[in-house]
């Protein structure tokens, strides 16, 4: 009988969920295990980097990597990861767009060391201590990973073959990527693994969106009282689903809270956040500035707003200074 | 030249580029290193042939492109020479001509925005490699077009019904076109009907109008519609829909045969009402004609007058004396819709309100007109059968014409309205002819440029009317002389004389100038196409196109796109008649194929173009979800491409790979 | 209760102290409250904007930051102070270089410009904050058949016209209809009262004070009713020496306030009545 | 003030000339340009022009891509609000580049860099203004240089990919 399929799981920057979602597999979790040998997946399995470097290169066939790269020890074990694979695959939406680790990328690197090891309300550290990579202890040296300047991407460390969008990938979504790998029905290489089109098209709210917007005001979700038929847009709330991938089958839309973008643009837009405000900005409807700029009050916070996920992604990469 | 490569495997694969640089004589080459872009280009991936050229766009030039595209199998082209609005056509058809698709080409516009405007030759020959650059990045992603030709519809539509409206209407019709003419008075005839008599040559201006009008009414290519508006234009180039709004007359238009006698039979016996033709200085009943001539001969009723209209107890005997049984009081407005292949504007002017300079005294002194008042005294079927009397009946001793009243003026109107001058000769002439007073002209300078004016300004000297040199400062009634009591004084300064005058006048006439019709605004919004900063219709090209607007097949002729006299306004009506008729008799209109489309299956029917496009190119296939292009509608703005959120939206030579290819190109170094 | 900043300037303390006394009494009896700025200075004038324009700036703009402090309208009720408060706002508005000199200039005396405070006439406050409604309200005497020629003079006017017509002003014509008299067709409204010339070159000075009365009186008018008390004192001031020249005129020269205050019933003493050269008892008899 | 500008001064290296990117729509501001050579007005040599039909065909990813790729200024001109080819285009640019306006400054692009310029097809000597002025100020902005800068921000990962990949599996395999 032949080998098993090797796979591996990792985390990078991430919250767990890419995690849960793939326990969210439910009874068909089995079925994968069955057809595959896990060999990493520091959640579950006890297996050591070592472990991984002791394969040949090339003799994974598929990592599914989640989580942005922050670290230096994030970056070092997805490129082994990338050696030892025939297939990475980017998992969520931290991994392909540096999703909510990534705005971070507002601030900079010593702002955010400031701010966590000396400003932060509770922190008492009058000697202004900060981690380092390398600390000396009753002579033996202890090391911690290198933060990085940025956040970024899985793909701006590491090639990547594919991508499962979403925060977290859903488990339809999830299951059939691995059916495409087990099968070796692979799309093309750089294939986001989800419909190629935006959320509204399955988005139960669809035909409610009117023809004309023309919002003359944004509002924030706790400040409406969401009507759970109704186009959210058309309430004025910012939904990205018009500028968001479908796949998630309008999971939040669903659950009456507007699309926050997390799978990403289609294959045509290469800025998520760029293109929503193309979008829906053209449509409001003052016509001079300063009717323009009331509108626009309504949204405090633009970048955290249309790059919630996607920071890394823009075209900018980062807050520049 | 350098650098020809044999091969597709030469050029790496990628589309096989031939790049040309024009010198345009000196004009390129006296600032730009043609030789240095050139051989830039020429290293360039996919740059197959990169030459240089004294003139591109000569017979030579081209023939070069052709054969280059035979013999070493181009399959993309890049030009740098002048503006594409001068020669991209030409281009074009070269590669057209030599069997590449035209649309395989691109334009780079190294003279208008480089020879030209700057200095430094080193920085003007950076800026045109990189603008080549960009266009050769560009150019692969170019893909094969064809221009949609579409049928034009022979019928045209004319707007206004004056002089302009009138000559271009006819000439149509004469030629055979199917003509509709829309008039938003009651009669045809426009301003020149109320003139008296016309520059230079005296003739009368009803003798000469009138028969035009009736021809209009005559013809039977020609539909008039009177008393009407265009409310809605849809459509394009030889293929727009018009609705038109045709206000009630009360009186049926096909019955009328304009015998007036319910005029007569109205139970106002006098008139009593300002009457609009005739400036207010005359009256008119509640039933009435603008005047006798007015063009249909039909009357019709003033619902604001009316006694039926206001109380519905009239005894109606204008209706019990119509044997034709032509009243209808219940008639309401009507909407018709037609269809049309060219529509020409000749909506005309609006004259200057002399109150907006109340130092002038108009509405507050009797004795101060306005010249097209004056226009309605000296006429002999005027409100005072051609005599010049003041509104108090008494004959003027002296008359002051004071000219650019709303012209030239900082405060108002700055340009020159270049018609008040020589009617202010006409009219000083005909004052002095009808009432032997005074007459002086107050003046900035005469402007007589045209066939016979200054010949007739010199008449006028000769015939003893003062001309005296200076922008007036007040009309004003106190006085400081027994010879200036109970008259209207002119407060000047001679510039001539160097001294500043009080002259005393029984009348004065104010030279109001030429303005935008009130409704201009909302008139090119109706038909897309532009005013300039003054408002006045824009023409496409001040000299080599001006009848021509922005929007194909829609025409200017008269006072609309511009303040003229008569025969320029019927030399420009025949003009636009002439443009409607190339345009038409060519049977077909080739579309620009800049249009955008959506890709059906990668639309999620988000609707957030649908509302986007200003011509309703965009509609939404409730069926499918999806939204749909109209692509004969579109005019290919690319609004909607911009702000499809998924990017499902494509532009023809606008795609978004050929502009992030463009951009790319523009900056790699 | 309207509030207002008042800015008096020197001629309302000096040649105009009837113009202020009846300004006064007129805007307390329509409860709107005048208070004067603090510390106020010249405004520069017409005078010093002629021999040294950024000083002038500054003089005039620190009587605006001192107005600033509060938020309040200004009230500048002579002409020259209008214009010359307006103008500088204006001109600090549309030049940084003089908006730099005059902040540095401001800064010295701890004070600062911002440019909010609006300069109003109080022709301008009666008609548009007041209203003509509340006017008519308050007249208690109207001053029936009495004859007017309402006289504007040129800097409420020019070059900037904010709340009238610059060629036919009609604001205070209707305050003197509201007070229930006649205006006379004027076509010398905003013609030159002479001005600093009756100073400077008096025979066109006397020549242009005597055709604004004269047409007046030949009009029917009873008196000359105006706004600026540069104007009031040309007209008031020369009418000996007009007669030397000319002839006997003798048209009193009232201000507006003036004739709103006794259409309102305040009495003749509080208006500042006695202080014409010219005596207003004619205008007075019967009352 | 004058401090101020010497510190700009000093972050623009000598000789700096900036690289802006300028989207003019075809019936307005490219013809105004069209003029502005024909008049033979005489302007800075910093712009490079990318025609577009309407200024509404500027997608905010353009402005974006060409700062990206290294513009070190990005002009927009479209025709005056009201007069626009197609009746309202360049209101749809004007509202969404207005927002684009607030991502930039949100993403420390400085103000100057990013300009939309209403010019009409009679304003040649309107482009010779607007290029200088931006020019120049720009020029005092210095270098944005955003491919220089992904290049350095990479720096920091480079060590660690030489490191990966020299790893020997043998000698992994071994020292196990």
């Amino acid at each position: 009988m032949p080998d098993k399929p090797k796979v591996a799981f990792y985390w990078c920057a991430s919250c767990g969920g890419c995690e849960e979602a793939v326990v969210d597999l439910a009874e068909d979790i089995l079925k994968v295990v069955e057809a595959v040998d896990i060999v990493m997946w520091p959640v579950a399995m006890d297996f050591k980097k070592s472990d991984v470097e002791a394969r040949p290169d090339g003799s994974i066939a598929a990592s599914f990597i989640n989580g942005a790269v922050r670290t230096s020890e994030q970056e070092e074990m997805a490129r082994l990861l990338r050696r030892k694979s025939q297939i990475v695959v980017s998992f969520g939406a931290c991994a392909n767009l540096g999703g909510i680790p990534a705005l971070a990328n507002q601030f900079q690197k010593e702002d955010i060391l400031k701010y966590v090891y000396e400003d932060c309300p509770g922190v008492q550290n009058p000697d202004k201590t900060r981690p380092q990579t390398e600390t000396r202890h009753e002579g033996r040296a202890l090391s911690l990973p290198e933060f990085r300047g940025m956040v970024r991407s899985l793909d701006q460390v590491i090639e990547v073959e594919y991508y499962l969008p979403g925060c977290p990938p859903t488990p339809k979504i999830i299951m059939a990527a691995v059916v495409a790998l087990l099968t070796g029905k692979l799309p093309p290489k750089g294939t986001v693994l989800s419909p190629d089109v935006a959320l509204c098209e399955e988005c139960p709210r669809k035909d409610s969106k009117p023809a004309d917007l023309a919002l003359a005001e944004f509002k924030r979700p706790h400040q409406v009282l969401i009507d759970p038929e109704k186009c959210l847009l058309a309430q004025s709330l910012v939904c990205m689903g018009p500028a968001t991938r479908a796949g998630c089958e309008a999971l939040c839309p669903k659950g009456n809270m507007p699309c926050t973008g997390c799978f990403g643009p289609t294959s045509r837009v290469k800025d998520q956040g760029a293109k929503f405000v193309s979008s829906v900005f053209s449509n409001i409807v003052p016509k001079d500035e300063a009717g323009i700029d009331a509108v626009l009050d309504g949204i405090p916070d633009p970048i955290g707003t249309f790059y919630r996920y996607g920071l890394s992604k823009c075209l900018l990469r980062r807050k520049l200074n | 030249m350098t650098d020809i490569k044999e091969r597709r495997n030469d050029t790496d694969g990628l589309p096989r580029i031939g790049f040309y640089i024009c010198h345009c004589g000196t004009n390129i080459a006296g600032m730009i290193d043609v030789a240095e872009v050139r051989e830039y280009v020429a290293a360039l991936p996919g740059v197959a042939v990169s030459r240089d050229y004294k003139y591109m766009c000569s017979d030579p030039g081209q023939e070069l492109i052709g054969a280059d595209i035979k013999e070493h199998k181009l399959e993309r082209l890049v030009v740098a020479a002048c503006s594409p609005n001068l020669h991209e056509e030409t281009f074009r058809k070269a590669a057209a001509r030599a069997g590449l698709n035209p649309f395989y080409f691109q334009m780079v516009n190294i003279r208008e925005h480089v020879s030209w405007v700057h200095e430094d030759k080193i920085s003007a020959t950076e800026k045109a490699k990189d603008l080549a650059r960009a266009a050769v990045y560009r150019v692969r992603f170019h893909k094969p077009l064809d221009k949609q030709s579409v049928p034009v519809d022979p019928n045209v539509l004319v707007v206004g019904g004056g002089i302009a409206g009138i000559h271009a209407a006819l000439t149509l019709a004469n030629a055979g076109k199917k003509v509709t003419l829309v008039e938003r008075e009651a009669t045809i005839g426009g301003h020149m009907a109320m003139f008296d008599k016309t520059f230079p040559t005296l003739d009368c201006a009803a003798c000469i109008l009138t028969p035009k009008m009736s021809a209009v009414k005559s013809h039977p290519n020609i539909t008039l519609w009177t008393y009407s508006e265009v409310a809605k234009v849809d459509g394009y180039v030889g293929n727009y829909k018009v609705t038109v709004k045709r206000k009630p007359r009360y009186v049926k238009e096909d019955l009328c045969v304009g015998c007036m006698e319910c005029i007569e039979a109205c139970v106002f016996k006098e008139p009593k009402f300002a009457d609009w033709f005739n400036q207010g200085l005359g009256k008119r009943k509640p039933v009435y004609i603008d005047f006798p001539q007015a063009t249909p001969k039909v009357v019709l009723i003033d619902p604001e007058t009316c006694i039926q209209f206001k109380t519905g107890k009239c005894k109606k005997s204008c209706a019990e004396v119509c044997d034709r049984k032509a009243f209808d009081f219940n008639q309401k407005e009507e909407f018709k819709d037609i269809r049309v292949g060219a529509i020409i504007l000749a909506t005309g002017f609006k004259v200057y309100d002399a109150k907006r300079d109340p130092h002038y005294g108009y509405g507050r002194y009797p004795g101060v007109y306005t010249a097209l008042e004056i226009e309605r005294l000296v006429n002999a079927s005027g409100p005072t059968s051609g005599e010049v009397v003041l509104r108090d009946g008494r004959r003027p001793r002296a008359v002051g014409i004071i000219h650019c009243v709303g012209s030239r003026d900082e405060k108002t109107n700055k340009w020159c309205s270049r018609v008040c001058c020589m009617y202010s000769l006409k009219l000083a002439h005909l004052i002095k002819e009808h009432s032997g007073a005074e007459v002086y002209n107050f003046y900035i300078d005469v402007r007589a440029p045209g066939k016979a004016y200054e010949e007739f300004y010199d008449k006028l000297l000769s015939e003893g009317v003062h001309f005296i040199r200076g922008r007036v400062a007040e009309v004003t009634d106190w006085n400081m002389t027994p010879e200036e009591e109970g008259r209207l004084v002119l407060r000047v300064e001679d510039t001539l004389a160097g001294f500043v005058r009080r002259i005393p006048v029984d009348m004065v006439v104010l030279a109001t100038g030429l303005e935008p019709r009130a409704d201009a605004q909302e008139v090119r919004r109706l038909f897309n196409i532009g005013c300039g900063n003054e408002g006045f219709f824009q023409e496409r090209h001040p000299k080599l196109a001006p009848v021509n607007t922005f929007t194909d097949g829609i025409f200017i002729a008269g006072a609309c796109q511009a303040p003229k006299d008569i025969p320029d306004t019927v030399a420009q009506a025949g003009a636009a008649a002439a443009e409607a008729l190339a345009l038409i008799d060519a049977g077909h209109v080739e579309l620009e194929p800049n249009t955008a489309h959506v890709v059906e299956e990668e639309c999620c029917g988000c609707k957030s173009c649908v509302p986007l496009c200003p011509y309703s190119a965009i509609t939404f296939d409730e069926a499918k979800k999806k939204a749909v292009i109209n692509e004969v509608l579109c005019k290919g703005c690319g609004v909607c491409v911009a702000a499809c959120p998924s990017g499902s939206i494509r532009q023809n030579l606008f795609e978004d790979a050929e502009i992030f290819s463009e951009i790319e190109g523009v900056l790699a170094k | 209760m309207m509030k207002y900043l008042y800015y008096p300037g020197c001629s309302l303390k000096g040649t105009g102290k009837a113009y202020e006394e009846s300004l006064l009494a007129v805007f307390r009896a329509l409860d709107v409250e005048l208070r004067e700025i603090e510390d106020w200075n010249c405004c520069g004038a017409t005078a010093y904007m002629s021999v040294e324009e950024s000083k002038s700036y500054a003089l005039a703009s620190r009587n605006l930051a001192i107005a600033e402090r509060e938020n309040l309208d200004v009230v500048a009720p002579c002409s020259a102070c209008y214009l010359v408060l307006n103008k500088t706002q204006k001109s600090l508005q549309e030049h940084p270089d003089i908006r730099r000199h005059v902040t540095q200039a401001l800064k010295a005396a701890g004070l600062d410009y911002k440019g909010t405070a609006r300069v109003r006439h109080p022709l301008d406050v009666l008609i548009n904050d007041v209203g003509l409604e509340e006017i008519a309200r308050r007249i208690k005497s109207p001053l029936q058949g009495r004859k007017f020629a309402p006289y504007y003079g040129c800097q409420i006017v020019r070059p900037y016209a904010s709340f009238d017509d610059q060629y036919n002003p009609e604001t205070m014509d209707k305050i003197i209809k509201a007070a229930g008299a006649e205006c006379v067709p004027y076509p010398l409204k905003t013609h030159c009262c002479g001005g600093s010339l009756t100073g400077t070159l008096p025979e066109i000075g006397l020549r242009l004070a005597y055709i604004i009365i004269k047409e007046a009186k030949k009009r029917g008018a009873e008196a000359i009713v105006t706004l600026c008390p540069l104007c009031q004192f040309n007209l008031d001031g020369y009418q000996g020496q007009i007669a030397g020249k000319y002839e006997r005129v003798d048209l009193p020269v009232l201000y507006f306030t003036q004739v709103l205050g006794l259409a309102m019933g305040l009495p003749a003493g509080e208006l500042g009545l006695q202080r014409g050269i010219i005596s207003a008892a004619a205008v007075l008899a019967g009352r | 003030m004058s401090q101020h500008q010497s510190q700009k001064a000093q972050s623009a290296p000598a000789g700096f000339e900036p690289r802006i990117v300028a989207f003019f729509c075809n019936w307005c501001t490219y013809t105004a340009a069209d003029l502005a050579g024909v008049s033979r007005l005489k302007y800075a040599p910093n712009v490079r022009v990318i025609r577009v039909m309407c200024s509404g065909r500027v997608d905010p990813q353009f402005v974006l891509d060409a700062f990206a790729r290294g513009a070190d200024g990005v002009l927009l001109g479209g025709c005056h609000p009201g007069d626009c080819h197609y009746a309202e285009g360049n209101y749809k640019t004007l509202r969404r580049m207005r927002m684009l306006g607030r991502m930039l400054r949100d993403m420390g692009v400085a103000d100057g860099r990013f300009r939309l310029e209403w010019i009409s097809g009679a304003e040649g000597d309107k482009v010779k203004a607007v290029v200088n002025d931006m020019t120049a100020k720009v020029r005092a902005l210095g270098p944005l240089d955003l491919p220089g800068k992904f290049r350095e921000w990479d720096q920091e990962t480079a060590e660690l990919e030489r490191q990966v990949h020299s790893q020997d599996p043998k000698e992994v395999a071994r020292a196990r």
